[in-house]
């Protein structure tokens, strides 16, 4: 399988402390593929250099053929890179539709338009609907998303993320703080995400993990400690280690 | 070089007022988060008090500074009670509109009461007249400034790092709800502030009347000049405040012997360099 | 609806243009705001010209009808002017403190058919800006170039000028350059000084290494007088032997108690003191302290309103309290009265006010008050000023 | 993927609220009240054409503070370029054809919006205040020194407009100068209404929820902004320049700190992000203002303030927006 997303010796210090230390990873189209790490493990950095909203120190990323380490964090959203939040990031004013409609709009390069109003164009509103329909809103899709479930913004957070048609999709924990009985939902949602689509998903809820990925990435202080298959990270004595015991031998070894 | 050291006295005196005048700002900006535009007409309602007291009853300079401070915190005392109290976390808009509000009333009062004229505090005769400093001489009361200035910075962060008071007032801020778990009452922390914050806008009323004298119009005729010298320290910083002053004073004084003209450019390009590099001001509080 | 509502319109406006025994003055100032001083001098001139002769002339009865600008604004100016001529019915406009305003207004005068007097607005040019413009007050140059004649009659060569940087403030720059010149003196330097300038230490830095003899200063009245006043004293220029000249707008009587000690011995010149010695200026003070409540703060402007108050009343003589613009304006061309400031005449070609402009210095009076003591004057001064616009 | 047609009915908005966003109803009423206005206050059209002038700053002031949530104190820079930039034209070039003049003040508008919003957007909250504090005041500085081109304090005169279409003069009585004005308000706000439900208007209230969000789509936020401070420099252009019309002299005071706040108390009083509160807190301020001053001109600012705490009392979201919550909570009630 080809490389659709690669991430090459990537190197961040925050004043003499290396919180990510020299990563690399690959993904292909239609990848499900899991971060986790412990605690103050480096993913949120490594999202944020990933993203574009931090400069790396060294090290490069590529999106396709093309080194996107240089280009900032629009651009790598224009080129298909795209992520959700950890913590919903919604236009608290906005309506469902409204989000998607924007993001579409976006995507078609056609957000900086003066006039006219997203409803009038019958194609984009079909695919709204469908959008909506996909993530279940569609009954929501005209009440303001402040006045919609938690979990309900979560799954907007997620169709927002598909609306722009990504090539690569960071989902930052997807289901946190969502209420037991509503991580179905979710989880359902990603199930039918496009099956081209390489999903990389940062998250530590260990059964949505086992069950959603199939190869999981262990990040440790930094440092990769374990990129293989779900079902022999557990045996995998460095992630132990990483998670129960002296984090500082887990950077050594790597 | 005689020239330079000159400059530089004119600045730190200069800078010195405005810091006296400015710092009580700072802390209802920084500590309360309340941007009060009625610190100016706070001040000059101590002005006033300062001149009733000290020229119309004859009372004396300290009297006057002493009522000025007393005087205009029991004023302000029911203004928090019942006006600031529902800005605490409001917008900073409804702030502005509030407080705009309020500093109209005091204006339309002041005139109404005293007269559109200048009003003047006596100065007890030490402070009159000139301190020689060998190259060059410097008003009297600049130095009392000055040393004013000093003092209300030094006993400001004494209160603010080094007292019980002081962590309370820090937790209200950074977390009122983590605050008022811990037992720490928010609203009589915040009441001690906002008081503690009119009477320091009071003494800078009073000890600045010579450079900036009392009248109906000081209370807006001033404001973005208080505005602009918090934000530049960074809002709640008290050595932030006063870099800030000395700063600005230094840039304002040598610009205006210089080129007089362009004063204004000077000073206002300063201010844009200067937020633009440093968005929380030279020595903001880190947290937004 | 629609009817009715155009019925109102035309009586309103036959109303105003007919003729009508209440005579409406409509003035205009700034009567709140940081100027409120100055406004309340034009109603306390008006008020003391009204208690002293009555509110009627002839047959008509003349009221007057305040409007508020508290800064200048011509927008507002304009609107308020047009207001007044309008709904309100105004056969005269007058006050202006402000130059632009009184240019915003000016043009509505000939097609609402209504004379402008005035009161303060002190640029030169305001009178071209419409034929119906007469001026009772002063114009910067006047006041300006006699003071020049002093400072060369005291000796004194070389001047440094500090002026405030906007308009009043560069026509005293100009007339003083220009008529101290003429007495072969010599300007070192000239300093503009930003309106917003508090601290003016630095600036008598420049005034002692500039080494003039003296300074020339022009402010507008208000707080930065004063600090300009201490700064000039706290920084060693007056035991320094660097004399002090200005205008009178630096020493207005209603500052004079802040400037306090610190004040005595400036020596100004200006076109009125409210301690000039004459009958006429004694019953006008009288009238005018009753006016004003409290005696400290009656200035200059009042007796530009008193002397525009006494214009209008040769007007409305003239047109029998009939709406004629051109007949009241012409009416007063050549005008000669005694007006509490001394002899003045309103020149019949620029409209401007031909007066006694007076050396004054800054003293106490028997009781102890602060007062501006005139001891030279200048006669029959008329507006150099005009002559520079012109060019 | 099975589109689910069958909702397509109760999903898009029904026609009428398409017409009311579309701004036709706004229009109508701005139609209705400027004739109100007319025949109530026929004596009064010039205080009525500033408050159109002073309602296009508020507009535009709404478009930055409003939709964008950026804070500023010194918005009367982009009206005074336009009053200017007309003024100017008229003045020294003879340009004096009313809707010429018009369009100067909307294009030096625009640029004067465009160096703004290049400073004030480096910084956020406070520091941003700040800075469009001291642009207002370099605006200010500048037209002071500039004086042989703006008159400086004394004003700028001599400012003939043409009569408009060649058929309406601008004379004493101010008709001409108000209708002119209300067509522009009436035009500008139907172009606003427009461009607020457009793509690029939701980007724009999208930056003031959550800019993270915005650029998370792949949009420069910066970019946006920035172009909504030409648009709004645009619409403050017009209303400079319609007030250089109206008054023929253009002052200072239209590039000041005062008018600035002014307008940022209009807006904050009728309520900020939306178009109707823009317009309702400038009639609201203007008329109490001329009214109180007209019936004490020396101490009417005291009502005022009174006036401006109470509204944050009792309409904390402004006129407007406490009106529309009011009514949202009796709706709410009765369902």
């Amino acid at each position: 399988m080809s490389t659709l997303f690669e991430v090459r010796n990537l190197r961040k210090n925050f004043g003499g402390l290396a919180v990510t230390n020299d990563v690399s990873i690959g993904l292909a189209p239609g990848d499900r593929v899991a971060l986790i790490g412990p605690n103050g493990a480096g993913k949120t950095t490594f999202v944020n250099l990933v993203t574009g909203n931090l400069k790396p120190d060294s090290g490069n990323v590529f999106l396709g053929n093309e080194d996107i380490t240089t280009l900032r964090a629009a651009e790598r959203v224009r080129r298909g890179l795209i992520r959700s939040f950890q913590v919903t990031r919604l236009f608290l004013d906005m309506t469902p539709e409204e989000h998607v409609a924007l993001a579409i709009l976006q995507r078609e390069g056609q957000a900086g338009r003066v006039v006219g109003h997203y409803s009038g164009r019958p194609a984009l509103m079909q695919e709204v609907r469908e959008i909506l329909h996909q993530f279940g809103l569609l009954e929501l899709s005209n009440i303001k998303a402040q006045e919609i479930a938690y979990g309900q913004q979560r799954l907007l957070e997620i169709a927002l993320a598909l609306a722009l048609r990504p090539k690569v999709l960071l989902l930052d924990e997807p289901a946190a703080g969502v209420p037991q009985s509503e991580t179905a939902r979710i989880e359902a949602a990603l199930k039918r995400l496009p099956a081209d689509l390489a999903v990389l998903m940062i998250d530590h809820d260990m059964d949505l993990v086992f069950r959603f990925a199939k190869r999981v990435i262990v990040l440790a202080a930094g440092t990769v400690i374990f990129d293989g298959l779900p079902k022999d990270v557990i045996a995998d004595a460095r992630v132990r280690e990483a998670y129960l015991g002296n984090y500082a031998d887990a950077g050594s070894v790597a | 070089m005689q020239t330079v050291f000159s400059i530089a006295v004119d600045a730190l005196a200069y800078g010195m007022v405005l810091f006296v005048i400015s710092i009580g700002l700072s802390v209802t900006m920084g500590l309360m988060r309340v941007v009060n535009l009625a610190h100016g007409a706070f001040a000059m309602i101590a002005g006033y008090l300062a001149s009733y007291a000290a020229r119309d009853l004859g009372l004396g300079y300290a009297a006057g500074i002493l009522i000025a401070v007393v005087g205009t915190v029991i004023i302000a005392i029911p203004l928090e009670r019942f006006l600031y109290r529902r800005l605490y976390g409001a917008t900073e808009l409804t702030q502005v509109l509030m407080t705009i509000g309020i500093t109209f009333c005091v204006i339309g009062i002041a005139n109404f009461i005293f007269g559109p004229t200048l009003k003047t505090i006596p100065l007890p005769p030490a402070l009159q007249g000139s301190v020689d400093l060998g190259f060059r001489s410097i008003a009297a009361h600049r130095v009392f400034a000055i040393v004013c200035g000093l003092v209300v910075a030094l006993a400001l962060w004494f209160l603010i790092e080094r007292t019980a008071f002081g962590i309370r007032l820090r937790a209200a801020v950074d977390n009122a709800a983590m605050a008022a778990a811990l037992g720490v009452r928010t609203e009589v922390v915040y009441a001690v502030s906002f008081a503690v914050a009119i009477g320091l806008a009071a003494l800078g009323g009073v000890v600045g009347a010579e450079l900036l004298p009392v009248e109906p119009y000081y209370a807006l005729r001033y404001m973005v000049t208080f505005l602009v010298v918090v934000s530049v320290g960074g809002a709640g910083s008290i050595p932030g405040a006063l870099l800030a002053c000395l700063v600005l004073g230094a840039i304002d004084t040598t610009g205006r012997y210089l080129a007089p003209e362009y004063g204004e450019f000077f000073f206002y390009l300063a201010v844009i360099v200067i937020v633009t590099l440093f968005p929380r001001g030279l020595l903001g509080r880190s947290k937004q | 609806m629609k009817k009715l509502a155009m019925a109102a319109f035309a009586v309103a406006v036959l109303s105003s243009a007919a003729y009508a025994d209440t005579i409406k003055v409509g003035v205009i100032g700034p009567f709140s705001g940081p100027f409120a001083v100055s406004g309340k001098n034009f109603k306390v001139g008006i008020d003391a010209w009204l208690a002293v002769n009555g509110n009627k002339v002839g047959d008509n009865e003349i009221q007057i009808v305040y409007r508020d600008i508290p800064q200048a604004d011509p927008a507002q100016s304009k609107s308020l002017a047009q207001e007044l001529i309008v709904r309100e019915g105004v056969q005269y406009l007058a006050g202006f403190y402000f130059t632009p305003d009184a240019m915003a207004a000016a043009p509505l005068l000939s097609q609402g058919n209504v004379p402008m007097v005035v009161m303060n607005a002190a640029t030169s040019a305001i009178v071209t800006a419409s034929p119906y413009v007469v001026r009772t007050s002063f114009t910067m140059w006047q006041n300006t170039t006699p003071i020049a004649k002093v400072a060369k009659d005291q000796g004194v060569t070389k001047v440094i000028t500090l002026v405030s940087d906007y308009g009043p403030g560069i026509d005293a720059e100009n007339a003083f350059k220009a008529a101290f010149e003429k007495e072969d003196g010599q300007v070192v330097e000239t300093i503009r000084m930003p309106l917003s300038t508090n601290d003016f230490a630095p600036l008598m830095q420049r005034v002692k290494d500039s080494g003039a003899e003296a300074l020339f200063a022009f402010l507008p009245s208000g707080p930065p007088t004063l600090a300009f006043v201490k700064a000039y004293n706290d920084n060693g220029l007056k035991a320094a032997g660097i004399k002090f000249f200005a205008t009178g707008d630096l020493t207005p009587e209603s500052d004079l108690p802040a400037l306090g000690d610190a004040g005595l011995g400036l020596t100004t010149t200006y076109h009125y003191s409210v301690s000039h010695d004459s009958p006429e200026n004694k019953a006008f003070v009288a009238a005018a302290e009753k006016a004003i409540g409290n005696p400290v703060e009656l200035t200059f402007p009042a007796v530009g309103a008193y002397d525009g108050m006494y214009v209008i009343s040769r007007m409305i003589e003239a047109t029998g309290g009939k709406k004629d613009a051109k007949a009241a304006v012409e009416a007063v061309k050549g005008l000669s009265w005694t007006s509490p400031r001394g002899p003045v005449t309103i020149d019949p070609e620029s409209r401007h006010i031909t007066q006694n402009v007076y050396l004054r210095e800054v003293g106490r009076d028997a009781d102890g008050k602060y007062i501006n003591k005139e001891i030279q004057t200048f006669e029959k001064q008329g507006d150099p000023g005009l002559a520079f616009v012109k060019k | 993927m099975t589109a689910p047609v069958e909702h397509s009915a109760t999903v898009s908005p029904p026609v009428i609220r398409r017409l009311i966003d579309g701004g036709l109803i706004g229009a109508l009423a701005i139609a209705v009240i400027g004739a109100a206005g007319y025949y109530l206050f026929p004596n009064n059209l010039a205080l009525l054409t500033r408050m159109t002038a002073m309602a296009l700053l508020v507009l535009s002031l709404d478009l930055v503070t409003g939709y964008c949530g950026v804070a500023t104190l010194g918005h009367a820079a982009l009206f005074g370029a336009g009053a200017y930039g007309a003024g100017i034209a008229a003045a020294h070039f003879g340009i004096s054809e009313p809707l010429t003049m018009t369009l100067i003040g909307a294009v030096a508008g625009a640029v004067a919006g465009l160096v703004a919003g290049f400073v004030i957007l480096r910084a956020h909250g406070l520091a941003q205040l700040v800075l469009s504090i001291a642009v207002i005041h370099l605006f200010h500085e500048a037209a002071n020194k500039a004086s042989r081109w703006t008159g400086g304090s004394d004003g700028l005169s001599g400012i003939m407009p043409n009569a408009v279409f060649g058929l309406f003069e601008f004379d004493l009585w101010g008709q001409t100068a108000y209708i002119y004005g209300l067509a522009l308000l009436i035009l500008v706000f139907v172009a606003l209404k427009i461009l607020v439900r457009s793509p690029f208007g939701m980007l724009a209230r999208g930056v003031r929820e959550d800019p993270v969000r915005v650029g998370a789509m792949g949009v420069s936020v910066h970019s946006v902004l920035l172009r909504v401070y030409v648009i709004s420099g645009a619409v403050a252009g017009i209303g400079g320049a319609l007030s250089a019309i109206s008054t023929q002299v253009v002052g200072l005071d239209s590039l000041s700190f005062t008018l600035s706040a002014e307008a940022l108390v209009m807006l904050v009083l009728g309520g900020t992000g939306s178009l109707y509160g823009a317009l309702i807190g400038t009639i609201v301020f203007m008329f109490f203002e001329d009214t109180l001053s007209a019936i004490n001109p020396f101490h009417w600012l005291t009502i005022i303030g009174a006036l401006l705490v109470m509204v944050v009392l009792f309409a904390p979201k402004g006129l407007y927006g406490s009106a529309v919550a009011l009514v949202g909570r009796f709706r709410r009630r009765q369902a």
